[in-house]
């Protein structure tokens, strides 16, 4: 029920605020009401039919960046 | 149903009388050719097996009728000569059943009869009897098919779940899911636009080469169709009491299908498939008969899945180990999230 | 590119390498507090997680994982469901609702055998779909059946308002959302089961923040960690509490930062708060819990299922054997239920918990059992 | 479909999983007990046939599928087990294919699957393979199914079109219309208190006889099915190339079955007929196959109905004699009143 | 025992003695008119029933026997069928009517073609079951396409009397009902063909009377008998004919006496003047008859579909190359149609003389062919 | 469109004026609406769900008996 998948944003209807989003060749219509900000390319997590939030590319990259770290250092 | 412009399948279609029988001499007869079919009587009179006959009978529902990767006349098709052929026999003829609900567009009807004629010449199967009925509208849903196949068993092929041994190796003939969840982009309320297409296929000459090329090696097969790898895997392992292991790192799963999956929360397992075939092999011979597959046509993608293992409890039980190393067990599909997908 | 990272959680190396590292911290945690700890996750979607994955198995000797009340379709009370299978047989009527729905049995029967003895029930992914099949069939009510927590409240929210805007005046809403605080108040107030930390569901955190879980910490003295859903996201959030309570932090931690923010989505929230207000409200389990469900303000009564079709009060069947309430606790396993695999199962569930694909009973059944 | 009070039918049912499963264990293998069906392979292997195998499908869509007479399981079984043994061969194994609708009463598919078991036992024919799937409600009406039959051609059968002669005589083993008539008078619009019930009847036992007891004597046969008697005789007409002439004075139509006829304007050589064969005979031995078949179960009835002629014009036809003595042309049905006979 | 009696009528030996003594009847009048008697069967089951019994077969060389106007399906306008595809494609109507409607070809397809496209016509064999549909659905409209002479015009005037009575009011009739007089005075007053006499409807005369049809021999000079529809009652009517031409009768014979009376049925007669009214109405084949169709009176115009629903009118179409008016006319026999048996058949039909079970050309089609 | 059928009058409910007509062992439900004097027993024509007229036992006999004569006069 809460299960919200990542997926790129690929056109957006500035009228009806829907989206096409795209995730591995699979596109869909999504509604950007939740998420008026979001632009071409974004990585979103959708909802029941919504956008419901912008991934953090930043964030994403750091967290990563900083596990892959802790996990090296402690095998070496 | 789709508003029909074009001209469209009447209930006096399914009469028996004069528009049942222009629909059989303008479209069925002309896609049809064994003669038994032309010789129009109760019953086909066919030449004599050269052994056993096997029977197999399925009918076909699925929704929409037209969908990536096929449609239900090649569906049908494939569905009927994979099920005899998975037994080890060799499929011959085919009856062929028709449905229809009153507004079919007749065009659309011509496209399914050509694509399972089609797809018969591929299989080299002849359609050698048929039925047409026609029901009122908002009882059907456009065409329904039965295929009813007839094949007959060489001599000393004898698979079967007795066979079953631990230390078999499981082999797929390539990605899984590629049918429930192509069929599923189609769905009103789901619909989604995707690269994905079904697999549908018929697998006879791949199956009979592989019999061929490979005496002895194949202990068992079946198709998993309705319910998924999962759940035909689960069968097995219920019929041969042995238990089952399937290596989640060894699954192939195409990229797309594992992204819809993966929005929709399902499971590629248990997604349905019309061109692959399950084959428990002798586990020492695994890889010849993945080589011997993978030069084939529908064998490509070939891979060994998983393994069989004496049953660890009172019954034997499907498994799938983890990336992490862990097992934890597998059930039969119940209450699929999509109908009508075959 | 983004994806490559998303691609990077999910793959499993560094799950793996994680997983040892984990490990290592549960066992040290359970130096440290002298007992193997014991956390509860909230969300389904967790529960499903722990089990799909295999971490659960993998973890079993280091930490004992409780699933809890996470599941929005499991704590719908039967009743609800009875009442739904009464609109569905107002004439004309088409009910709309998400999938696991239709499997939830009310006292006598499920929505989907309902569906089979003539109801038009239709199975919707989205609310936006079934405002669709309201105004396809303009001249028939078309009654959706909200149901979910924060994550899935503004999605109705939003639909309706769209629906208002648009003139759709044969669309109703039968509001089952409910909100997840509350609940996890309820849950701590009575019959706490032991918990050492909690991990808490990273989609409704996307909706309320981050800052709104602090309360846990300051109220219940209890660790929690805003969790995601891939094997790494699990294993960074169960990281990440073991270090908090060892640490004894003062506030909730973000294991799921690309999505979760600190303040979460305000257009959502003030859509949510806009058209909806929390009454008191029965959870299956759970009993009535005060301010925890979301039902439309009076304002938007035409467009209120409860308002526009008042049903007579449906007589309550008999109780059922089904343990739903103890498992939605935390106080009981599927394991420990009579009826689990035996009675129960997902062909003919006798409780929510074994129909929901977020369901403890249901993830247990698929997952856990060895045999 | 009428209001379900009882277990209903669930699209779960369909999805080939676990409540399929229940279905087949605990229905459809407690009624069906060959082993080939038991062993629940894809395809069911047979023993090897004592000739050339003949092989014939029909759908069954018949509304309602309770009716005076027999339900649609009998029917189906009846059906196919006729239309192999008109062919001259012996009908051995059934395949059954159910396409049920959601909210079907589980105790209604009960009842047809214990008739068509019952039917099948009568006909001596086992049922070996089977298929169920589940559409959604408003997509079928109930149930339909599909029956698919293998038998095989004994030694020195020859029947067929190109038998018949001018001298042949016509033979019907009893009256005409029951079936479509007696169905008739269920229809809401229409619906009729009568007497009428369908002749709905395995024909194989009877056909057996006659071909044992008279050897050589029957050039050809065919079920009157959908169509009646006069788009089945016309049929062999334009098949033959040869004139048939059935005499309207010979004729066996029940007073019941004319009664209601003449009422609804309807013909009853157009009704159809689910427990007739017409029979082509050498017209010397007509007297012998008439004495023959009026000892019989499904025979006592029997008369001859007409005669065979050369043609007259440039293809065969099928005349009527009149009460008067002259000749008038019949046709095949067109646009049946009455649609979803069988 | 009247049941006796009937099947006495029925049973061929009868009639076998009495085709010798029609043949000769026949002989003589050609002896007295120095030519072969054309007669005319006004009505489609005289037509049908010639045909079926294979008398007119029998009599071929003794009697000329053209089929008249007197089949109701037939002399349906197309521009009429036209209107009832548009009438069911409104929302939500159903269409009820008779079985051989369905198959009548408009300008562009028949009702059959329609339905199959998705629009709700439903056959009936009574109105009353058209009535019955309308209580089921009671927010639906409910047309009732009512098509016949007059022993079918007072049905529909009692069932619509019912429905007001009962007081259903989504039940609607439109009305394509047809008079037969004013018919065959258009028939007689242009074109006619050379007839020596003519066999008059016996069920529309059970409700008219015999009496009305006196103006036969009044106005036209014509000789007539009502005739029943036995093969039995065929050849009495024949043999009557043949007396009152050679007699030069004042009066239209009566060889149905046992169902036809002087004054006809007068509650019929009087429901059907009660509701309806002629007005001016085209006739496939004979164009606009005047005050020939039977339309409801203005204060009933509730319960009148072309009231309730009124339709643009339907732009006309190709003219069809049928030549129904000529064979409804008598002016030519199906044969003489080139399309006869080729293009147009019971699978095809291109006129509605081939889709009525009563229409000449069907009739023709189904016995008459040789080949 | 004209046919109609003759079958016997074996119930009649007052309240609705519907009959049950009964021909070779078939029944149907009937109106009387249009012949409100039919009793039991009677022979009516039916016609679209209505009796339209009561058939006339007196002229049949009377038909059947004059013909027959004429017939065998004739022939003898
Ligand atoms: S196993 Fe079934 S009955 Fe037991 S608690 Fe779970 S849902 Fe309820
Ligand atoms: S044969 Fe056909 S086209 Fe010719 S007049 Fe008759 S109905 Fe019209
Ligand atoms: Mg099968
Ligand atoms: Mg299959
Ligand atoms: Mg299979
Ligand atoms: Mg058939
Ligand atoms: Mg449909
Ligand atoms: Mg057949
Ligand atoms: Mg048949
Ligand atoms: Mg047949
Ligand atoms: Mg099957
Ligand atoms: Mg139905």
């Amino acid at each position: 029920m809460c299960l919200a998948a990542p997926s790129r944003i690929t056109r957006i209807e500035e009228a009806s605020m829907m989206a096409e989003v795209e995730s591995f060749g699979n596109k869909r219509k999504v509604s950007l009401l939740m998420v008026p900000e979001a632009k071409m390319g974004d990585y979103v997590l959708v909802h029941a039919g919504y956008a419901i939030q912008i991934l953090d590319e930043a964030d994403a990259k750091e967290s990563l960046r900083l596990w892959e770290e802790i996990l090296c250092s402690q095998n070496n | 149903m789709k508003e029909v412009k074009e001209k469209p399948i009447l209930l006096a279609h399914g009469d028996g009388g004069a528009l049942t029988h222009q629909l059989v001499q303008d479209l069925f007869l002309q896609h049809f050719k064994h003669e038994a079919l032309q010789a129009q009587n109760d019953g086909a009179l066919l030449k004599a097996l050269s052994g056993p006959p096997v029977l197999s009978t399925d009918s076909f529902v699925i929704s929409p009728y037209f969908f990536p990767g096929g449609d239900i006349g090649k569906l049908a098709v494939a569905g009927t000569v994979n099920d005899i052929a998975v037994t080890g026999a060799i499929p011959l003829y085919l009856t062929v059943a028709f449905i229809l609900e009153e507004g079919l567009p007749i065009s659309d009807l011509e496209k399914i009869v050509a694509s399972l004629a089609k797809t018969a010449e591929e299989a080299g199967v002849a359609i050698v009897a048929g039925d047409t009925k026609v029901v009122e509208r908002g009882h059907g849903d456009g065409i329904y098919i039965n295929t009813t196949g007839l094949g007959y068993m060489p001599a000393e092929r004898h698979l079967g779940y007795h066979q079953i041994q631990a230390g078999d190796k499981i082999i797929i003939n390539g990605t899984i899911g590629d049918h429930g969840l192509s069929i599923l982009s189609t769905r009103a309320g789901i619909a989604f636009d995707t690269e994905l297409s079904s697999d549908c296929a018929p697998l006879n000459h791949l199956i009979e080469a592989i019999l061929q090329s490979c005496p002895g090696a194949v202990k068992f097969m079946r198709d998993p169709t309705r319910g998924g790898v999962a759940t035909t895997a689960k069968e097995i392992a219920l019929a041969s009491e042995k238990d089952l292991i399937l290596d989640e790192e060894a699954l192939p799963i195409g990229e797309t299908v594992a992204g819809a999956a993966e929005f929709l929360g399902l499971d590629p397992l248990y997604m349905a498939n019309e061109g692959k075939v399950i084959i428990i092999v002798d586990g020492e011979r695994a890889e010849e008969v993945l080589a011997t597959m993978r030069e084939l046509p529908h064998g490509h993608n070939s891979a060994v899945i998983g393994k069989v293992e004496e049953k660890k409890s009172h019954k034997g039980q499907l498994y799938v180990k983890t990336h992490f190393g862990s097992h934890r067990i597998l059930d039969m599909i119940a209450g699929d999230p999509l109908p009508r997908i075959c | 590119m983004l994806s490559e990272q998303l691609k990077r959680f999910r793959e499993p190396q560094l799950a793996r390498q994680m997983l040892d590292k984990v490990k290592k911290s549960l066992q040290e945690l359970q130096a440290h507090l002298g007992y193997k700890a014991t956390f509860m996750e909230f969300c389904g979607t967790h529960t499903a997680a722990f089990s799909r994955t295999g971490l659960r198995e993998e973890l079993k000797e280091d930490v004992n994982l409780l699933s809890g009340p996470g599941c929005p379709v499991c704590v719908t009370a039967d009743s609800h469901i009875d009442q739904v299978i009464a609109y569905s047989q107002l004439p004309n009527v088409i009910i709309t609702t998400y999938g696991d729905m239709v499997k939830v049995p009310g006292t006598e029967k499920t929505l989907q055998e309902q569906k089979a003895c003539g109801s038009d029930v239709r199975i919707v992914y989205s609310s936006l779909e079934a405002l669709e099949i309201a105004k396809k069939n303009s001249n028939r009510p078309v009654i959706f059946i909200g149901v979910g927590f924060e994550t899935t409240t503004p999605t109705a929210a939003m639909t309706l308002r769209k629906a208002m805007e648009e003139g759709v005046n044969n669309f109703y809403l039968y509001s089952l959302h409910k909100a997840t605080a509350p609940a996890l108040q309820a849950l701590f107030s009575t019959n706490l089961p032991n918990i050492d930390g909690i991990l808490l569901p990273g989609h409704v955190a996307i909706i309320t923040g981050r800052r709104q879980w602090d309360v846990i910490t300051k109220d219940y003295n209890l660790q929690g960690t805003i969790a995601g859903f891939e094997a790494l996201d699990l294993l960074i959030a169960l990281e990440d509490l073991c270090s908090r309570i060892q640490n004894s932090s003062k506030q909730v931690g973000n294991a799921y930062g690309r999505a979760v923010q600190e303040e979460g989505n305000i257009i959502a929230r003030q859509a949510m708060d806009h058209l909806f207000e929390l009454r008191d409200g029965p959870w299956r389990g759970l009993g009535t819990i005060s301010q925890s469900v979301y039902k439309l303000k009076k304002e938007y009564k035409a467009y209120d299922a409860e308002e526009v079709f008042p049903l007579p009060s449906i007589p309550q069947g008999k109780p059922s054997p089904c343990l739903c309430g103890e498992i939605l606790k935390g106080l009981k396993k599927p394991f420990e239920c009579p009826l689990f695999a035996h009675r129960c199962n997902p062909i003919r569930p006798q409780g929510p918990c074994m129909v929901s694909h977020e369901g403890t009973c249901a993830i247990y059944y698929k997952y856990e059992r060895t045999v």
